[in-house]
Formats: C-alpha cells, structure tokens, sequence
C-alpha cells in the first residue's frame, strides 16, 4: 500500500493512500485530537469518534491514536531522561515518559530513544504493569529531502512477533508552502492537488 | 353468653373424639399453612430483592430528569435547575435522601480493552443517601468527595478490561457539542452488586470532575430521590413536582421501569390467589371431616335439640368446632414457616439457574421474607373462608328434626 | 288446670309405600300432677304422641296446648323455649352427650337457660345426690352403667324442675332393680313437687306404677283406665 | 368370581356416604383441573417462550468457530459461510437455514450516536430464522444482498431522532481490526415490543456487511431451525458431520447459546413443581382422612367379615380399591374439568393484569392461549392419583391389627 502525506505544524495532518486501486483515495485528516476518515466507497467523510480512536487505523498495528496524536505527548506527560548511549558515533538519549494523571492515555509509560539529531530510534509503550505492549522501531536512517529521517519504521506488539505493520518513506520534502485549505474536509473528500 | 360457652365446650371436646381424623386435618391444615407461608416468603423474597436491585439500579424511588430525558437520554437534556439550586430548593423544602448525578454513556479502555459504559458522576455523600448500586465497595475504597479524582468500576467490569485498582484507565464521551471528552481515571475502588449486569455496566466518578471533562459545570442529568417504603411513593412524588414546578419531569420508580412496577402488583395479587387455591384444596377437606363430625353426632344433635337447645346453638358449635381446628392447624403451620425460614437466613442459593435467574432480574440467593402482612393475610383469609365452609354443614345439623335425629341410630 | 290437652291429633308417616297412622284423631287431657302411662305394641303411636306433646314433632292436624299454651303452632325457637323451661325429657338408651360428664350433662339444660355458673353447680350436684350418684359426677356417660346413665338423663330433665316430664321408655334397657328404683323417683317427684309425668313404655311393672293407663292402638286411644279409682 | 364380589362391595361402600364420597371426588377434581389448567399454561408459555426466543433470533442452533459464543471476536469467523448454509439447506433438506454475521458499531444521524449490535443477515434466508424481518413495521426489509440499506428497532430510531429514507452512519472496526465505516440509508424500521431489542439491534444485507466489515465471504455463524424443537437432537449430529473438519467449526444448541432460557423455566418450573407438590399433598390427607373414617366406622362390619374368614390382607386391598374407584374418578372428571377449562380459555385466550408487562420481558404475548395435550392433561392428575393411593395405604394397613372379637364388640 503507498499513500501521501502532508504535515502542517505539530497539529495538522492528512494522509491519502494512492494505492492498491481498491483502496485509492481513501484519506485520513488529523486537526488536533480529530480524526476525520474519508472512504470513496461510501463517498462520506466520517469523524472518527472518540471510542473508535483506540481501534487500529486501516488495519495495522497503529491505532487512530497513534496516528492522530501528534506531540501533545510533551504537555500530557511527565518526562525523565534514563541514560544517554552511542549509537553509530551518535549519543542517543533514552527518556521515559509518565502520562499525567488525567491524561487520557491507557500506556503506564512510554520510553523513547532519540537520536541526538532528533530521529527516534525506538518507542516503548508499557502497560501500568510496566510489561511491554508494543515497540515502534526505527529500522533504517537515511537523508531524504535534506534532511535525517526515519526512513523505514515497523510498529510490533509484543503478543505477536510474527505480525507488525512497517512504513517507509519513499521520498519526503519539507517547507513546502501548504495552504489552509489542504487541511479541509472538503479536501479530504476531493484531492485537489 | 352461657350458650357460646357450652358451645365452645361441646366444641373443643368433639375435636378430641375422633383424634385421627382431628390429626390428619390438623397435618393438612398445618402444611397447607406452611406452605402459603414459606413459599410466598419465598416469592417475596425474590421479588423484593429484585425491587431493590431494580431500585437500586435506577435508582431512587423517584427521579428527575429533562422532560426530554427519557426519549432521547443525551448529555443535551439536563436537568432545567443547576446543582446548587438544586441544593437550595431540597434543602428549604426539608428533603435530605437525594443524589444528583451526571449520567452519560461512555467507552472506558485499558490498555487492553475497551467496553462500553454507563459513566455517573455522583456526589459520593449524597449517594449514601440513596443507597443505589456502586455502594457496595468490595476492593479499595468508595469515592471521598464530590472532586474525588478516582473512579469505581465494577468488579467485573474490571476483570473484562484486565485492570485492577491503581492504575489507570480512560473514559471518553462526548461533550454537549458532539466533541470529543477523554479523560483519564485511576481506579481507586470496585464495587459488588447482586446482578452480573450492573457490575459491568456502571462506572462512577466524583460529579465535578465528570463535568468539567463534559464541560457542562454545574448541571446534571438526573435527581433521585429515596424514601423508606417503596410501597409507598406518592407523597415524595408530590413533594417532587410541586419543587420543580413542571419544570422537568419527575417519575416514580414504577414509572420509571413499568416492569418492576407490575411485578409488585402481579406479586401481591399472586400471593393471595396462592392463598386461597390451597385454602380450596383444604376446604374440601375441611367440610368433608365437619359433615362426618355432624353426620355421627345426629343423635346427639336431636337430644340437644330436643332439651331446648336453639338451632343457632348447634350451628355455633360446628363453626367452633371448625375454628378451633383451624386456628391449631394454623398455628403449627405459622410456627413451621417461622422455623423453616430461619435456616435459610443466609439466604437460599440457587445459583445453578443464576442465568435463568437473571432474565427475571433476580439474583440468585434467595432470602426468604416473611412479611407480617403476608402472614396476616393468609391466616384471615383462612379463617374467613373457613367459616364461610362450615356454614354449610353447621347449617345442616341446625336443620335436623329432633325426632328423626334421635330415633335414628 | 289441665297440664297436657290435646284435640283431634292426627299424625300419618309414611314408611316404604305404606301410610301408617301414628295418631288417627286423639283426644286427651292430662290434668296438673298427673301420672300417665302410654302403652302400646310397637307402632302404636305411643312415641308419636309423646314427641307430639314434647313440641319435638308437629301433628298433621289438631292441637296440643301445654299449660293453656297452644304449641302445634309455634315456631322453632318458642318450642325450644318451651322445652327448656318446662318440659324434661327422658329418652330409650345414648339421650347422654358423650362428650360431657355427668355433671356437665345435668347442667347442660341450665348452661342453656343462662342460669349463673356456681347456682348451676350447686343444683347439679344436689340433683346427682337426689338421684344416688353422689361421687361419679365426674365420670363421662361410657364410664357409667345403663342405669347410672339414665339417672343421670332424669335427673337432667327434673333439675330445673319442669312442669311436666316426659319420658320414652326410660326403662328398656334396664333391669328390674335399676327399674324399680327410677320409678320410684318418679313418684317421689310426682308426689313432692306436683310434676306431671307421660311416660310412654311396654313394660308392665312401669305401668303399674302409673295413676293413669292408656292404652293405644293403630294411633288410637283404646283404653283409659284411672288406676287410682281402682 | 371373588373378584368381582370384592369390586361390587367395595363400589357400595363407596356410595354409602355419597356425600363424602363427592367432596373427597371434589377435592380431587379441583387439585386436578387445576393442575391440568396450570400445568397446559406453563408448558405452554414455556413453548411459547423458547419458540419466541429463539425463533426471534437466535434458532434452534448455530454453526460458529469455536469461542466466538464467549468472545464474539470478529476474527472468529466461519469460512466461506454463505456456501456452507447453502450445503446444509440441500444436504439437510431444510429452508430455514441463513448465515449471520455481527459487530459491535456506531450508529450516527445528524445528531446523535449509539452504539449497537449490528447484524449481516441475508435478506433471502434470514425471514426463515428471525421473525425481526416479519416485525417490520414501517418501510420493508431489504431484498438485495449487497444493497446499502439498514433496518433498526423503534427505540433506536426514536432515540437517534430518525426515520424511514434517512441515513446512518456505521462505524466500527473490521474484522482484520481496522476501522470500519459505512453509510447506510434506513428502509425498514422494527418493532419487538421488546425496548431493550429495539433499542441495541440493526440489520444489514450481509453482503454489505461483507464489504463494510472486511469479512471476506465468511460469516460469524450459520443459524439453524430445525422442523421442531424436539429434532434438534435428531439433526445436530447430522450438521456436525456436514461441516469440514479442517474449519474447526461447531455446533452450538439452543441451549447453549441461550443458558438462561433453559434456567429460567427450570426454575419457574421448580417452584411450581413445589406448589403442585402442596397440591397433591393436601388432595392426598383429604383421601386418607375419607377412607380412615370409612374404615373406623366399619371396625365392627370388618370383625363380622374376619370372622367369617377373609383375611386382613384381602380387606386392605378392598379399601385400596375403594380410594382407587373414587381416585379414578377424581381423575377421570379432574382432567375432563381442567381440560374443558383449558380449551375454553385456549379458545378465549387467557390474560393476568399485569401479565403484558411480564410476558413482554420474556418474549411472551399479553394474551396467552394455552393448549391441551395428553401430557398436561395427566401429568397432575396422575401424580394426584399416586398420592391418594398412597394416602390410603394408613388405613389398610391398620386393618392389619383389627382384632374380629374387639372390632364385633366396637358399637360402631
């Protein structure tokens, strides 16, 4: 499956899938914490309810929450660094985040590897027990756009090995001038560009 | 009256002169007794239970809501009053047991599960008051305050979603906007109640903090209200309607769940027709053993009879004969019911068709309830009945012709 | 005064297909303190009569006065009223009620009439020495002997002291003494207190006890005989 | 011919107080309409009940992967369903077979949302199982298999403020776990008189929900009717030998899929079994009591008879016969009473105030009309019969100690 994307700001985002055939055009806008879905099949833009945003997002290991929640991980959790360590001659900084405790997160923690060129290596999602329930894994490192990105990255729940759900980057530009209007339902419904 | 006296007299002597057949009347009387007694202790036991279940789970005896509540029960139908009028006005009108109560339905998740709910943000000190489901904390520990940051869930509720007290879960709804409300809880308390449903399908957290994550402070969606008779609710309903002036609607429970409503009334109606079918089965009986008493004392009826003795005389003693047999059988068949509910205290646990059990919204330990009206009912209407029975006989042996009685042999 | 009088009784049972006349136009008068025995072979009449007399049984036609009263035609309750308060009865054998002692049955009458309870007592008790059976006051009518317990059965009937007595063959079960001495109560009461007594019996001893001797057959009266005169 | 002599005696003893004989008849009758009468209603409702539960819904069985009935995951599914209903109908000879399938959505109008079970049913088979097809009453059911189309309960359509020609909005997740999302217009909306079915239920054509929830041409279950409720033992082993070993699949009864139907008419017969008991028991001291006091008064007849040389033995049996003469009766004019009761409110039909509200619950009508069949017509007549036999053995066997000089002597 290969889709677009674009990504305004820490908040705005729509995602279109351009193939297989059977599912093109299907679109995913994220404005906040709203998720909107667009399916050409039932020609009908649906906002992703509240209770529908823990299921996973067109069948992979993420969740709509996964892909809707963008950074407001920074002001919803409490932070601490664990450790910094060498990865490829570059320090990564190991940081363990605590959801506050109204924060509409189920994750007893979360533990992010970041490299010190701001590419996340790893995220570790833990249960209240502190047992593992899924990694996000960075498996591959590249420059695209002029710039260091997670190219290749591969969501696993630990209950089963055997299935994940990767994603790679083909190719990506940034400081791309985006109107407002990428971000509209109307066109999520109707790609205009 | 020296005639009642003799009467009585002639009376309980006969019952004594044929003690087999005094006996085995006396059996059955005592066990028909017995069993209207025992088996509608039973029956009431379970459908009281099921009135409070029920009660409880609404809750309150009466209730307020938006008077569009009922059709369509949105978080855009609350009730007209805010809380603090609310408080003002039952405060001034003297009315103490009462909860008020944000009820929306929800998706609580853990990290594993998620279900969907009823969440209730209650004021955990008015909820006393009204003593509804939820109040039974089996783990942990009840809500504190009206802004307590916890929430109590079921006991089972928490097994399906694999949580437990301490940690965390999420609670999302939607707001009067149609918007996304999310929040999340720890779970600090899980409660116990007599019907698998309701732990599953309640979740309660303090009301402030339910509705600042609604944003709709200060309203709720329901008022209950409870007495002490559930029998007994119009006063309470009047009081009611009169305080919030047409405003909203105000229900009472029967109102509110129409079934459990027609089952007190279904119950009270089968607890007499129980009543009077066994009195039936024993009325033949009865009769039978006053028409053999009468039809072997003929000539000791006519020797009355023809001493002077009045006719009503002779009646008075056949009816007291029957009373007197009935007013034994009764007491030994009350003593039995009052003797075989006590071991039964602990209840009677029919768990086997708890399922079964369930679909008529009964739990399934039966406490068997004897009720003094219940008792009262069926020894009256033995006693009346009974009555009405030897009347026929009693009549008859009044009728003998002295002559015929005493040269009959 | 006449005690007993009755005019142009008649009384027809039927018994199977047959008519039997009990009373076949009877006309008798039985003045104060008389002494009268019925005689008759069985189906004579003799119990149709006394029962007719007693208020216990109503003739077809004629009446019967009590005491210048007319009782073929009262209810229920006057006769019973009647009976009580002046008429003692004495039947055959079993006019005992088996639930009650001998004491109780003597006072059965007076417990009817209201008499107050300790008055009741006193005369039962006076009556049962009256009659010889001091001490078994107690006794039910099983534990007592035919005689004893038509003893007691006089001494109900006489204990308020009626006007009249009747009594239906009080003797049939009975032997020759314990005979012997209920007739010799009788006349005692009948000599001491003026009572009236119709006694309807076969037995001849019995009859010769009595002032007057009727005689009936088919429900008619053949014989009157005056035994005093004689 | 003793026999005979034995039955003509004891048939003149019965009579020679017909008075009592009558009111220990009465009892009888009365205990024994009764029971005909409650005993034709219970079983009645209690056909009635399982026939409407189940005919409602669920059917007699179900076809489903194994753990689906506890979990209902919806990647618990039967492969290729719609083929395997199709094997079944042919191979079973029966037309009432229709394929399902079930999620757990969110349904939406213009301003309100509530969460349902929604059902893929097969608009050509599903009449066959369910009777929500039948309870259609405004708009129609639909008849395309792929049509985008939706039925609901009243309540439900009441509550999201909906009507026939609307649309709803279906959310959900599929069966692979991803989101699911449809839009489908309401044609038909249904009414149980069951709110709380009318309020959490909505059908959809399974082929659309096929596409809806990424099914793939499985299905959750295969619902089965067979001709009677009494053949589902009979065709249970024959589906189960119809189905492909390597599915994995199995068969669920009734029973099974709906354990507090059974339970709860175990109970409610459980405790009426106990008030019949009562019954019984009363007719039962009513008899002993007749045939005591028949034989007390003739302790003096019976010394005559032993003296002459008939056993005690033969004189207990005479008094068996007796209570069996007045028990038949009692049985014979019990059952033709409480039959005649029941056929008369079979044809009146029969109602309890309150009994709508009740009967609703348990998806009963509010008029019930009970049926008479040769079991509910004995079943408590004969039970009273046993105990009035039984009640008689007392006095028989007191015959046993009968002395003949001591009962000649006894005056009675």
């Amino acid at each position: 499956m290969s889709m677009e994307s674009w990504t305004q700001g820490e908040k705005r985002s729509l995602v279109r899938v351009t193939a297989p055939k059977k599912d093109r055009d299907n679109g995913t806008l994220i404005d906040g914490n709203k998720l909107w879905t667009y399916s050409p099949k039932i020609n009908r833009v649906i906002q992703v309810p509240s209770s529908m945003m823990n299921q996973s997002w067109m069948g992979s290991d993420f969740s709509n929450k996964d892909i809707s929640r963008t950074d407001d991980i920074i002001e919803r959790y409490d932070h601490r660094l664990l450790g910094e360590t060498n990865l490829d001659g570059l320090v990564v900084y190991e940081i363990e985040s605590v959801p506050h405790e109204d924060a509409a997160v189920v994750w007893g923690k979360e533990v992010f590897r970041i490299r010190e060129d701001n590419v996340m290596v790893e995220q570790r999602f833990y249960d209240q027990d502190g047992e593992l329930i899924k990694t996000l894994r960075t498996l591959e490192v590249s420059e695209m756009g002029g710039r260091t990105v997670a190219a290749q990255q591969r969501m696993e729940k630990t209950d089963t090995p055997d299935e994940w759900t990767e994603i790679r980057l083909d190719s990506i530009s940034f400081d791309v001038e985006l109107g407002d209007s990428v971000f509209t339902l109307s066109n999520l419904r109707n790609p205009r560009n | 009256m020296k005639v009642v006296q003799i009467s009585f007299l002639l009376a309980s002597r006969n019952l004594w002169r044929n003690y087999r057949r005094t006996i085995i009347m006396l059996v059955a009387i005592s066990v028909g007794a017995w069993a209207m007694i025992f088996m509608t202790a039973l029956m009431r036991g379970m459908v009281n239970e099921m009135l409070r279940d029920g009660i409880r789970s609404l809750p309150g005896l009466v209730q307020v809501h938006n008077s569009a509540y009922r059709d369509d029960p949105s978080i855009n139908n609350l009730v007209s009053m805010t809380d603090i009028e609310i408080e003002t006005t039952f405060a001034a009108a003297g009315i103490e047991r009462y909860a008020t109560r944000v009820r929306v339905p929800a998706i609580i998740s853990s990290e594993r599960e998620s279900r969907g709910v009823t969440l209730l943000g209650v004021d955990p000190l008015r909820e006393r008051s009204i003593e509804a489901v939820g109040s039974v904390i089996a783990e942990g520990r009840g809500l504190e305050s009206i802004d307590d940051n916890g929430i109590v869930i079921g006991k089972k509720l928490a097994g399906k979603l694999d949580t437990e007290i301490g940690k965390r879960i999420v609670l999302m709804s939607q707001d009067p906007d149609n918007e996304v409300a999310d929040r999340g809880f720890r779970v600090v308390g899980l409660f116990e109640a007599n019907l698998a449903a309701q732990e599953e399908a309640f979740v309660f957290a303090g009301r402030t903090v339910v509705q600042k994550m609604l944003g709709i402070d200060g309203r709720v969606s329901e008022i209950a209200l409870t007495g002490d008779d559930y029998r007994n609710v119009e006063l309470l309903l009047a009081d009611t309607r009169r305080l919030m002036d047409g405003r909203d609607e105000v229900l009472s429970w029967q109102e509110l769940d129409t079934f459990l409503g027609t089952m007190l009334g279904v119950m009270d109606g089968f607890v007499l027709v129980w009543i009077v079918v066994i009195f039936l089965a024993l009325s033949f009986g009865l009769v039978n053993t006053l028409v053999m008493a009468v039809f072997e004392r003929v000539r000791e009826i006519g020797l009355m009879l023809a001493l002077g003795m009045r006719p009503s005389g002779i009646m008075l003693q056949i009816i007291f004969e029957s009373l007197l047999l009935l007013m034994l059988g009764l007491s030994i068949g009350n003593a039995l019911a009052y003797a075989s509910v006590i071991p039964l205290k602990d209840g009677l646990d029919i768990s086997v068709v708890a399922e079964g059990m369930e679909m008529f919204g009964a739990a399934s330990v039966l406490y068997p309830e004897i009720q003094v009206n219940d008792v009262v009912l069926a020894n009256v209407v033995v006693l009346t009945l009974g009555l009405i029975a030897s009347l026929s006989p009693a009549w008859r042996a009044s009728r003998y012709e002295p002559v015929k009685a005493i040269t009959k042999v | 005064m006449s005690a007993v009088r009755c005019v142009d009784l008649c009384k027809t049972y039927r018994q199977g297909d047959q008519d039997i006349k009990a009373l076949d136009h009877v006309d008798l008068e039985i003045s104060d303190g008389g002494f009268v025995c019925l005689s008759a072979p069985s189906g004579g009449g003799k119990t149709t009569l006394l029962n007719a007399i007693g208020g216990l049984d109503k003739p077809d036609t004629g009446e019967v006065w009590i005491a210048e009263q007319r009782i073929d035609q009262m209810s229920k309750g006057e006769l019973a009223a009647l009976r009580l308060s002046q008429i003692g009865f004495v039947f055959q054998a079993y006019n005992l009620i088996p639930v009650l002692s001998a004491r109780e049955n003597i006072e059965f009458v007076m417990q009817v009439q209201g008499q107050p309870t300790a008055l009741r007592r006193d005369k039962a008790m006076a009556i049962l020495r009256e009659v010889g059976l001091a001490g078994l006051e107690d006794r039910r009518p099983a534990e007592m002997s035919g005689g004893q317990q038509q003893r007691v059965a006089v001494a109900r009937a006489i204990v308020s002291r009626p006007a009249l007595v009747l009594a239906d063959e009080p003797t049939a079960n009975l032997d020759s003494t314990t005979s012997d001495g209920l007739m010799a109560l009788f006349v005692d009461l009948n000599q001491n207190h003026n009572t009236t007594f119709v006694i309807a019996t076969h037995d001849q001893r019995v009859m010769g006890y009595a002032k007057r001797l009727i005689r009936m057959l088919d429900g008619k009266i053949v014989d009157d005989i005056d035994q005093q005169a004689a | 011919m003793a026999v005979n002599i034995i039955s003509r005696l004891a048939w003149r003893n019965v009579w020679r107080h017909p008075r009592r004989t009558w009111l220990t008849i009465g009892a009888m009758v009365f205990s024994n309409a009764l029971l005909v009468f409650m005993i034709s209603i219970q079983f009645g409702m209690y056909g009635l009940m399982i026939d409407n539960t189940l005919k409602a819904f669920t059917g007699h069985m179900q076809v489903q992967a194994p753990g689906y009935k506890d979990d209902l995951k919806m990647r618990q599914v039967v492969p290729d369903a719609a083929t395997l209903a199709e094997k079944l109908r042919s191979e079973l000879k029966l037309d009432r077979i229709s394929a399902r399938s079930s999620a757990f959505a969110l349904l939406s109008s213009e301003d309100r949302s509530y969460g349902v079970q929604v059902f893929g049913v097969d608009p050509q088979y599903e009449p066959g199982v369910s009777t929500i097809p039948g309870l259609v009453r405004e708009g129609r059911f639909p008849t395309d298999n792929n049509a985008q189309e939706i039925v609901i309960g009243k309540t439900l359509a009441r509550n999201l403020r909906v009507e026939t020609g609307d649309e709803l909005t279906l959310l959900g997740s599929g069966r692979d776990g991803s989101f699911a999302a449809a839009v489908a217009e309401i044609v038909g909306i249904f009414d149980s008189g069951v709110p709380d079915f009318d309020r959490s239920i909505a059908e959809i054509p399974l082929g659309f929900f096929g596409d809806v929830f990424f099914m793939d041409h499985a299905a959750h279950s295969i619902v089965i009717v067979a001709p009677a409720l009494s053949a589902v033992e009979e065709y249970r082993p024959r589906v189960e030998e119809l189905l492909s070993p390597a599915d994995g699949l199995v068969v669920h009864d009734w029973n099974a899929l709906q354990p507090g139907l059974k339970q709860a008419i175990q109970a409610d017969i459980s405790s009426a079994f106990f008030m019949y008991g009562i019954l019984v028991i009363l007719v039962a001291f009513s008899v002993m009591n007749t045939q005591l006091m028949s034989v007390l008064e003739r302790t003096h007849e019976f010394g005559i008879v032993m003296s002459l040389g008939v056993t005690p033995g033969r004189l207990g049996r005479l008094v068996l016969l007796e209570t069996g003469m007045i028990a038949l009766a009692g049985l014979v004019l019990g059952a033709l009473v409480g039959g005649l009761i029941t056929l008369w409110f079979g044809y009146k039909g029969f109602s309890y105030p309150g009994m709508d509200q009740l009967a609703a619950n348990f998806n009963l009508p509010s008029r019930f009309y009970p049926q008479v069949t040769v079991l509910t017509l004995f079943l408590g007549p004969v039970f009273v019969f046993a105990g009035s036999i039984l009640s008689a053995l007392y006095p028989a066997l007191r015959l046993q100690w009968v002395h003949p000089v001591e009962a000649m002597r006894s005056l009675q």
